[in-house]
């Protein structure tokens, strides 16, 4: 494995921020001449496996503050810095008529939404609560691409996703907006692990930066 | 109607190159020396092996599967089911001609007791001995009623006795059949006891065929002349004396009754220029009809009623001078002939 | 009867032991027993444990009345191209489960190739039923069925079929009769993998069948929703679905794994 | 030699092959055709592949050298408790492969209970590395060839091993020359299912050996990231992975696979 | 020092109850028919089948493994490892001994050669024939020097030629072993011409044993009278005159040379009140020691160089009215004797 040795750093983060991390990592490079960035991609909880028992991280930056927590003792003062906000998402050219929350109460309505043991579930939840809908899902997903993955295949007729995977999932899914989405946003928190080489440090304070925000919110992110 | 075979089997080191042709009701043995292609004639005869041409009542079955064949083979190490008992093994073939369960173990059980093994039907092949083994073999092969039976050395395993007795039921059963039975033993007495011809094949080809009588009288090869030596007759027992069909009486030593099947080897008959006084019990006058001399012995045909054979030393041969026409008289011991009732069973 | 046992067959064998069930330990000495009991009995583990196990037995069944004739075909049949079959049916073994669900899903989704005439047709339609994660195990679970049943076909001594044949039975009674018996142990083998297989399966599963507790939510389902909010518990959870498969394989009578040994 | 088949065979026949096989037809219709050339030949996918390819075929190997003699020791050992060791065999297969993975770091990480002393004492860590996916691999995938080993096992004849004990050999001598060539189908069949299980082999490895594009990031892995950005892409890469895993095991000469057929 | 076997088996049906010494260098045949026990005794006597103790020179063998055990064996339906060729085979239990690859093969070839296979060396099993296959187990039994050799119907397959040839082999082999042999064998004449004695099973118990002579002069069930039916001698062969070890030249059809035994059936010799002139050639004065009577036949024992056995009809018995004491002539055609070359190959 890339061993700290102050040139490299070694990032877990959270499989969601894939694409943008990929770009951020060959930006931070380029403006620190010598410095290599290695990536781990994964599920966050994994991640958080993997840093409990000593994985060699210099970074970790999860989807959801809880993952977060569950390393609390191997890393510095996380911070949020990126927010992902809900939004429906139909199939292309919503053949169902989706127009908004409303249509989740609908029995005949195929409705895919995250578990509510998930970041993006437990935020589903408190949006139907604050709009004061029932939902009747057909499935509960254990993640955001398995609910995408449903939408974009017309498996389902309407599904409560992250902005951001709508923006990725291109022309196959439409994103239909809605006020409620305020009330409930997913907070990513980032935080050096506390044997982490300056590096590392620098990394955080890459993405927190100016540049890394304005990658952030290209993806679909709200940024702090 | 009779079965026509041509059969034409090419393997690494061996070609299998013979013309078979069997009348319905006859047994035809197959003899020859190991490797010699006998069990490989089987099963090209069964469609197991392709090879040749085979024709049965007018009908080709070279196009045939082997299981629209009505055959019956005893293989050689008999390929019992393992995962079945002896019973359901007998059973097997007459519950794939769509015989109903009950009725097929019925006759499968039949069957059993006909070979000897009733106490033994629900044993599994590996708890039954070798000759246990061949004669569930023998029964799984006729209980299905086939066209054309195929054994091979059905009754090599057999001790002495059980073997006396499984031939005399076996020859029964051939004796009643309609169909064709090619049959592949190593043993001399069961050819001659139980085929109507015999086919001897040496390297794959035929070395010489016709009935028991006709290839022992002239032996082409080592191989089929110290086979072959067997004096045969067919006759009618009753107590201690058969009369013969051709001509002649004999007394043997143990009494049968009806049709019987009387064999002794020309070694036991003995030449006397006169009718001795002594225990053998059989002696008939006959005329020199031909001499042959073999590698050590000189085969002597004679007529008479019946007709014999006889082995002498080459130095007797001197001796006694023989030539065609003289006439002899022919000295049997009835301990020396052996009986074989032809149909009904009992031992010999 | 032989007693003694060679350590150069019995060293690699308790190393290979180890290394299965060693990690097991690991999640022993961590799981936190006391929440076990609590775990075990509560509503939501004894439906989506019934559901796995219902699930994952009618997944190997269909793979067995499948399967079992496939391996034949591949073994007996006689067909050309054996060696490409054998080796498309080990496609779902390589493809990445959810990506099989996807694949499933462009099938037999209700805008799938298949699919959408199930739904026009018949009104059947398998994505997020029960149907659906039956059909999404046995998909992945049926080529280790195969592919075993397959290897046990060819140890097997194919000149019993002859002499089956020779008695005039048929192609389908001798399978039934001579050749299935006698590979029995591999069959078992195969079931008991497929079984398995399907119940720990997860990604094609969610995929194509979805979560919906009671219906589509199976113990592996349960134990990654836990996993990414109380990994304890998702190990609790794996431990209550393992003993309780370890229970059911342990229980198979050794006559069923027996045959010739 | 005979050539009819039997319809109550072939039809399930044929209905698995399609099960199995006709949502990879799924997959190839909706692939974007057009990306696959430059997918196939970009460095990345180039190196995960080989990566897989490497690491499938050391864990296989793994699990031949362990795994046989551990099929052989519950076939043929005499061991008492068999039926629950057979049983815990299976553990890997049952438990969900990401729970898998954190029991192997569990025991093997750097904290492990085991994995502490290694690293400790001999300076080796696998977590994160290469040998690490090679170990992950082979914990999921070593089940199916100690099953598949084993159901050969019981079905051969152990006469013939009673034949070479006869002639003074070795148990060891027994298994080399006369038990192993004998089960030979099984054991290719075992280590098939092996490799092809290892090579699609994605939740335990993600999670002991992480995801280091060169080092650990194996082609479901990379599958895995792709789903998250461009599904369609992960499409092409599962063709890939299957494309090339289909064609290994295509090739493999039927002489290896053959045996007594 | 010699072998001690108390052989205790129970099987479901079937209990085997034997016990058996053999001294070193001496051959016992087994005797019995189907289902007796002969296998399952030898079976034991291996270690495969666990059941009562064996001692070997001294030496207890209950705790050994088999493979410790220093045995060759010959199985009833072969075993050949079907993943080996004929040589490898034969090779293989040299190889179990640390023979070097290339001298074990060489000395596997040589005992191909030994039993005429040297062509089939690199077949598999299931490309040779069944006689094929049943010599190149006798080979892989004998090639590793065993102290026990162990023989389940090691001829059984063979072809009358082969036979004659392999017995001979075997025969030679067994005259040189000083090991013991144990054989099963449905064959009287492989056990009177191999064995130094007689061991006959019946229901997993021993009903007789005794040397061969001894077993035929007073046979104690039907299944023995009818199984040894033969006079055996020793001798020494000079062309066509064999002296004999006990006294009597005899006249023998097919010359040989050096040491035979010399065997032909009781009921072959003919009893004669004077001297009569004819072919036979062996003739000479007897006196009645005995005379038993069986089923059908009578047994008559004789005094005289050499002592022999003669059957003869019930009947023949009233004509004759023999009485133990009673001069009599014994008249034997050469051609019904039967030698066998005690060592050396070569043809009966
Ligand atoms: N499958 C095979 N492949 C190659 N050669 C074979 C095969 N089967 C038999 N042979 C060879 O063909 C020849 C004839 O074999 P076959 O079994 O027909 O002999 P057989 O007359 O039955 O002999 P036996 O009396 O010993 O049973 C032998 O030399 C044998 O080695
Ligand atoms: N594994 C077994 N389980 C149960 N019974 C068995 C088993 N093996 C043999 N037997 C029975 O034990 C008896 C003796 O068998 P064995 O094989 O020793 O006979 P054998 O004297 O060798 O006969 P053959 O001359 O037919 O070979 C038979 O009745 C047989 O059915
Ligand atoms: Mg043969
Ligand atoms: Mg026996």
């Amino acid at each position: 494995s890339s061993a700290p040795d102050g040139t490299t750093v070694t990032v877990y983060a959270a499989a969601s921020l894939t694409e943008v991390f990929t770009g951020l990592g060959a930006d931070f490079q380029a403006a620190n001449p010598g410095a290599r960035v290695s990536f781990n991609f994964g599920g966050s909880s994994a991640l958080a496996q993997q840093i409990g028992q000593g994985a060699p991280a210099d970074v970790f930056a999860s989807a959801s503050p809880a993952t977060m927590e569950q390393v609390a003792a191997e890393v510095d003062r996380p911070v949020t810095f990126a927010r992902n906000r809900l939004e429906i998402a139909v199939p292309g050219g919503n053949p169902a008529g989706v127009t908004g929350l409303a249509d989740f109460g609908r029995a005949e309505a195929r409705i895919a939404l995250c578990a509510e043991r998930v970041p993006c579930g437990a935020a589903a939840g408190e949006v139907f609560r604050a709009a004061g809908i029932t939902p009747r899902p057909d499935t509960l997903e254990q993640d955001v691409k398995a609910v995408l993955t449903k939408v974009r295949l017309g498996e389902v007729d309407a599904a409560l996703v992250y902005r951001t995977d709508v923006r990725a999932a291109g022309g196959e899914v439409e994103g239909i907006g809605f006020a409620e989405a305020e009330r409930a946003v997913n907070d990513y928190p980032i935080a050096p692990l506390k044997r982490a080489s300056p590096r590392g440090r620098q990394f955080v304070d890459f993405v927190v930066s100016q540049a890394g925000r304005a990658a952030l919110t290209a993806a679909g992110f709200d940024v702090p | 109607m009779s079965l026509r075979a041509e059969l034409r089997v090419v393997r690494d080191r061996f070609r299998l190159d013979v013309d078979l042709d069997v009348a319905p009701g006859e047994v035809v043995a197959l003899l020859g020396p190991n490797g010699a292609g006998k069990t490989t004639a089987l099963r090209a005869l069964a469609g197991l092996t392709p090879g040749g041409r085979v024709r049965v009542d007018g009908a080709a079955w070279d196009g045939l599967p082997v299981r629209r064949r009505p055959v019956g083979v005893v293989f050689q190490d008999y390929l019992l089911f393992p995962t079945m008992s002896a019973l359901e093994n007998v059973a097997f073939g007459l519950r794939a001609r769509g015989v109903r369960r009950a009725a097929a173990r019925a006759e499968a059980a039949r069957w059993l007791e006909r070979v000897g093994l009733a106490a033994h039907a629900e044993s599994r092949p590996r708890a039954l001995s070798g000759g246990q083994a061949q004669r569930v073999a023998l029964a799984r092969a006729l209980a299905t009623g086939p066209r054309l039976l195929l054994l091979d050395e059905p009754l090599a395993a057999l001790d002495a006795g059980t073997r006396v007795h499984v031939r005399a039921e076996l020859s029964r059963h051939l004796g009643e059949f309609t169909g064709h039975t090619v049959l592949v033993t190593h043993d001399p007495l069961d050819a001659m006891v139980l085929a109507d011809r015999l086919v001897i094949l040496e390297r794959g080809r035929v070395v010489q065929e016709g009935t028991p009588a006709e290839v022992a009288r002239t032996p082409r090869t080592d191989y089929v002349a110290h086979l072959v030596g067997l004096n045969l007759y067919r006759g009618v027992a009753e107590g201690g004396t058969v009369r013969l069909d051709g001509g002649g009486v004999l007394t043997v030593a143990e009494p049968a009754d009806g049709p019987v099947h009387v064999a002794f080897p020309p070694a036991a008959v003995s030449l006397f220029p006169q009718a001795p006084a002594g225990s053998p019990r059989n002696t008939w006058p006959v005329t020199v009809a031909g001499v042959e001399q073999h590698a050590h012995t000189t085969r002597v045909r004679l007529d008479g009623a019946p007709p014999v054979l006889a082995d002498i030393t080459t130095a007797t041969l001197a001796d006694l001078r023989l030539r065609p026409g003289d006439a002899l008289w022919a000295v049997l011991k009835a301990t020396e002939v052996r009986t074989y009732p032809i149909t009904g069973a009992g031992g010999g | 009867m032989i007693r003694d046992r060679p350590l150069v067959l019995v060293l690699p064998a308790l190393a290979g032991l180890a290394f299965l069930v060693v990690p097991l330990l690991g999640l022993l000495v961590r799981a936190p027993w006391a929440e076990l009991p609590a775990r075990l009995f509560s509503a939501e583990v004894g439906n989506a444990l019934r559901l796995s196990l219902v699930c994952a037995s009618l997944a190997t069944a269909l793979c067995l009345v499948l399967g079992v004739p496939l391996a034949w075909l591949l073994a007996r049949g006689d067909v050309p191209g054996r060696g490409l079959l054998r080796a498309l049916v080990t496609v779902p073994l390589v493809l990445p489960p959810v990506v099989g669900g996807v694949a499933l899903l462009l099938v037999l989704g209700r805008r799938g190739l298949v699919g959408q005439h199930l739904e026009a047709w018949f009104g059947v339609s398998l994505p997020f039923t029960t149907a659906g994660v039956v059909v999404a195990e046995a998909f992945v679970a049926m080529p280790f069925l195969v592919i075993a049943v397959e290897g046990a076909l060819r140890a097997a001594d194919p000149r019993y079929e002859e002499a089956a044949a020779t008695l005039g039975a048929s192609r389908w009674l001798t399978f039934r009769r001579v050749t299935l018996p006698s590979v029995a142990p591999g069959v078992v083998a195969g079931a008991v993998l497929c079984w398995a297989r399907a119940l720990g399966e997860f990604g094609a599963t969610i995929t194509f069948a979805g979560n919906f507790p009671g219906e589509t939510t199976t113990m592996p389902l349960a134990v990654y929703l836990a996993l990414e909010t109380d990994p304890d518990a998702a190990i609790v959870l794996s431990l209550v679905l393992l003993l309780v498969s370890v229970g059911v394989l342990a229980g198979l009578r050794d006559r069923w794994v027996g045959g010739a040994g």
